[in-house]
């Protein structure tokens, strides 16, 4: 509780990424200053998972920090390029569910149950016999899913095994010294994996006092509790973006995952220029506005969107007349 | 209805056939891509009783009539304003979807084939990609789970095709009972929106009986039902009467451009 | 969406609640006035669910309004009366489950799936092959739910099946006309009741316009297109509290919950004197204030709690400097 | 040490036991009735680093020292003040509990028997009630999935009984091995506290070995093991060296006693 866990991000990455590790990489609460710092420290083996794996997933394939992926969607394979290479050549393996399936296997995997079933997947050639040991893949057949029948009413489902990553690196919107962390907006399948992961890292715009966490317990999607560390990282989720903070660089995003994918020349240009050199999301901010001006970062300003209304009151009656 | 705008292109008008399509009240949910703009102009000119929701999590999205730009994807924070809420991937596709509670998927993919399968994972075979895709993202489920399916995508030959390489998408699958064998529910009626034109399935229960084969219902202005025939992979169904679809309107084309204005949807090559 | 919900709780309990019906009767968001109206009906054959099953659901049983519960805790039976001589002579038929039973049943319910697995129950007698067709139960075995194993790692765990209430009553701080609630502060397994039934019928404190939905999506808790009715009724938890309104009335609870399961005479007297006499919530508020004195609600006005400190932007950009 | 206060009840030195007996830090689950008191102090008193969690929803409560009530039962909105979130149940029993998130889960029941098992259920038959109980609410999950459990319950020969009418809540089930053959972990160091003094259970590895039944280990002041065994329903285990337990400090019966404030926890017959 009185332990603060803030560290640099740097730090955070050390002390709670091992190689090989099971690494939650989202798209909707994208870490990209902690992936950036995971590319610094050199890590390897790792297994990026996430209902959608974003462009900073991409960044821990194309730095071979990551060579397995599971996942429903991803980002760098989109259009061709470096990853569609490195799929389709073995160096990066893949199991391929869905935003669902991964959503579904993190919660089954937080709320430590062994499956979760789901009418999903049903009359696809996913669950083809002949695709399940299929050379790209990593976890061999019988690991992947089960089909299976309702022992109550005879319906056919797919068992999705829980799932719980050995870490995960969340971006937010405020926490506390403790890691209590606050987020609002649509999250996509963070919210899960804030609970399915064994070891949790966020980094965050704000640091709050404890009180204010307290003053709305109701907007917590994680007690610190079950947080290892915290980062103070003003726009740790660049160029992605934060509610409230600023919005998607989409200028800065298509040209650099466009970019980064296209060559091992390209991709190791843009790690030293953007992730090795600058040292951390600070220097990476400064870095910015050297090259694209002071100004760089007005075009994702927020300058629209609302803010609550009517007043919310955990109120009670501290003293009562009580008759037994 | 006002004079038809008469320079529009074939995508434009996909769209706007597309958001003609929706209902006028229920849940919709929008996949990726062009869906998310077809149901932004839908809700604010043909449905606006409407439920928009994403797999993100933005549920009843409900955009003012001057809004900026339709959502740049489904994370577009935009949709965070002007929802009746915001939650997460299992409420989204969990308790909205497999709950049952989506009336309306709309999709996108990279093939169809004549049964309505859709393919987003790979081109060519699984165990040895000719080219391997994104992935599917909240695809399969809509597919499965969503009561109707309405897919838009551009007639090309190589896209519609005889049989998907990887069916990630499941419509009426090898044909009538496929579905109900599966372990799912029937479906539709499903429509197929394309730059050509408007396409239904030949069933009448959602995938019970008939050949549940897709037939041309309607063609877009001064096209032949021939050229349609050329861009699809198999003999394609024709139905007894080809409707011709109404070119947009005014109205329908400026607020679809302005629903777009960093061409993010409409720049060729991009859908 | 632009057709009001809003009804009269007598008009929502007519329209949405059928003989037969399985009711979500919970404990944490405690609809006393619905229920109350459940009873002037004179419903019948209604089965009560919930994780706890609270002194408003009590009502039904001794009401003749539910003959069957299902549940993990029912407080009418907590103490020697009615509730416990019905459960003994069959006259109240009972599915014991947990409170996380119900709970998980309620999500599995809400998800469309077959069942959800859990690893509770699993050493207990709950699962004794001579309690599963036992004399007070009407579920029947093998409907109540299975012991397995999961076929990724042989984990025993028990399936629990979905439950989907056809009606649910709930009692929440505020909603719009379309049936958009939003409530705050610890839920119990009422969040997941909203979901899973087939029909909601919600009571509120305060109708909001749509606009102060609108300006904290993240608050609500279920959309208006999944819920059937929307009553106005201040003071509808009434004696149990609503957070930031009231508090529990715990002398008002403690003389009656005892009083009313004692005899069948008390019972009816407390029902035609704040039941049926009433008419309706606010007539039960007015009777209240009469018996009491005005000062009646005094003792369980909130003095004290908080709300939010910090601001909560859902703040984006609404011009962008995009480059494809 | 203060000076012990000489005027206190066994149930008041029952709750304050509890509360000593709370590790420095960890995630407790407060089961129904004493359990909440009991935490109460414990987190006010012995143990500030614990995080109190209700499976109600309210985690890590944290009240102000001068919080003017323990929690009226974990319904009590007082457990929204001061606490770091507060969200659903499945989240409490179903992310928080099963997920294995929780340290010590601390309960009461109608009966425990020489194993640690609990009822909350049903004297009697359970086919056919001698006396049909509220039931269980959360304490059967907090019982099979907590990592460590803590039972309150006053010492008396009809509650501590050879075998529980219905085990609802598995201690050590039948003994050594049981709980793993069930499919549940192992589960310890146990503690039982009642108004006579402080039980283990004689497993050094949570149910694996040893004969895992209950063992006196430390009495009141002024009481006689003897008093204890004619309370007791079975032959029970007395230590070989049985510590006398402390009694209250001035501190601790005062805090305490200033937490129950309407004697909802505290009147004799109630609990």
């Amino acid at each position: 509780m009185a332990v603060s866990k803030l560290m640099s991000e740097n730090e955070a990455i050390e002390r709670f990424v091992d190689d090989g590790d099971t690494v939650y990489v989202g798209y909707t609460a994208a870490a990209y200053g902690l992936c950036h710092a995971i590319v610094r420290a050199g890590k390897k083996g790792l297994e990026a998972v996430g209902g959608s794996v974003g462009p900073q997933g991409t960044m821990l394939f194309l730095a071979g920090c990551a060579d397995r992926v599971r996942s429903g969607y991803i980002a760098g394979a989109l259009r061709p390029g470096l990853v569609q290479d490195m799929m389709e050549d073995g160096s990066l393996k893949y199991e391929d569910y869905s935003n669902q399936g991964i959503a579904l296997m993190l919660m089954a995997g937080a709320l430590g149950i062994p499956f979760i079933p789901t009418r999903s997947f049903l009359g696809t050639d996913y669950l083809r016999p002949d695709y399940q040991d299929h050379p790209g893949g990593f976890l061999g057949p019988g690991q992947k899913w089960a089909e299976m029948e309702s022992p109550f009413d005879g319906q056919k489902f797919v068992a999705l095994p829980a799932l719980r990553p050995d870490v995960a690196v969340l971006h937010a919107q405020r926490a506390d010294e403790d890691g209590n962390v606050q987020a609002w907006g649509h999250i996509g399948d963070a919210k899960w994996a804030f609970w399915a992961a064994r070891k949790v890292i966020v980094s965050v715009e704000e640091i709050v006092p404890h009180e204010v966490i307290a003053a709305d317990p109701g907007r917590t999607v994680v007690p610190g509790f079950r947080v290892s560390a915290v980062v103070h990282m003003p726009f740790g989720a660049h160029p992605s973006g934060c509610l409230g903070y600023y919005d998607f660089d989409y200028a800065f995003q298509a040209a650099t995952s466009t970019r980064i994918n296209r060559s091992r020349e390209d991709w190791q240009a843009f790690a030293d220029e953007w992730i090795h050199a600058p040292g951390d999301r600070a220097g990476y901010i400064r870095h910015l506005k050297e090259h694209f001006g002071d100004d760089a970062l007005d075009a994702i300003r927020v300058n629209a969107g609302q803010s609550p209304q009517a007043p919310v009151h955990y109120g009670y009656a501290d003293q009562l007349r009580f008759r037994l | 209805m006002t004079n038809p705008a008469d320079d529009y292109t074939l995508a434009e008008l996909m769209c706007i056939v597309a958001a003609r399509e929706m209902p006028p009240t229920g849940v919709v949910m929008l996949g990726m891509g062009l869906p998310v703009l077809a149901g932004t102009l839908a809700k604010l000119m043909h449905a606006p009783g409407i439920s928009l929701c994403t797999e993100v999590g933005a549920f009843d999205w409900s955009p003012s009539p001057d809004v900026a730009r339709a959502p740049i994807g489904i994370h577009d924070f935009n949709l965070n304003d002007g929802a009746a809420m915001v939650t997460d991937m299992v409420d989204a596709l969990g308790t909205l979807l497999m709950g049952g509670n989506v009336d309306v998927g709309i999709l996108g993919a990279a093939q169809i084939d004549r049964f309505g399968n859709l393919n987003t994972m790979v081109l060519g075979d699984y165990r040895a990609p000719e080219r391997r895709l994104g992935g599917t993202g909240g695809n399969t489920e809509i597919a499965c789970l969503a009561k109707r399916v309405l897919t838009v995508m551009p007639q090309e030959r190589r896209r519609f095709v005889e049989r998907v390489d990887f069916n990630t998408s499941p419509g009426y699958i090898d044909g009538p009972g496929a579905r109900m064998r599966a372990g799912l529910d029937p479906q539709g009626p499903n429509r197929v929106l394309s730059t050509f034109g408007v396409f239904g399935f030949d069933t009448p229960d959602g995938g019970e009986t008939g050949s549940c084969e897709m037939v041309l219902e309607a063609i877009f202005p001064n096209l032949d039902p021939e050229a349609v025939k050329i861009e699809t992979g198999w003999d394609l169904a024709v139905a007894p009467q080809v409707r011709e679809v109404d070119p947009p309107t005014a109205e329908e084309l400026s607020l679809l451009r302005r629903l777009d204005p960093y061409h993010f949807y409409l720049t060729p090559g991009r859908y």
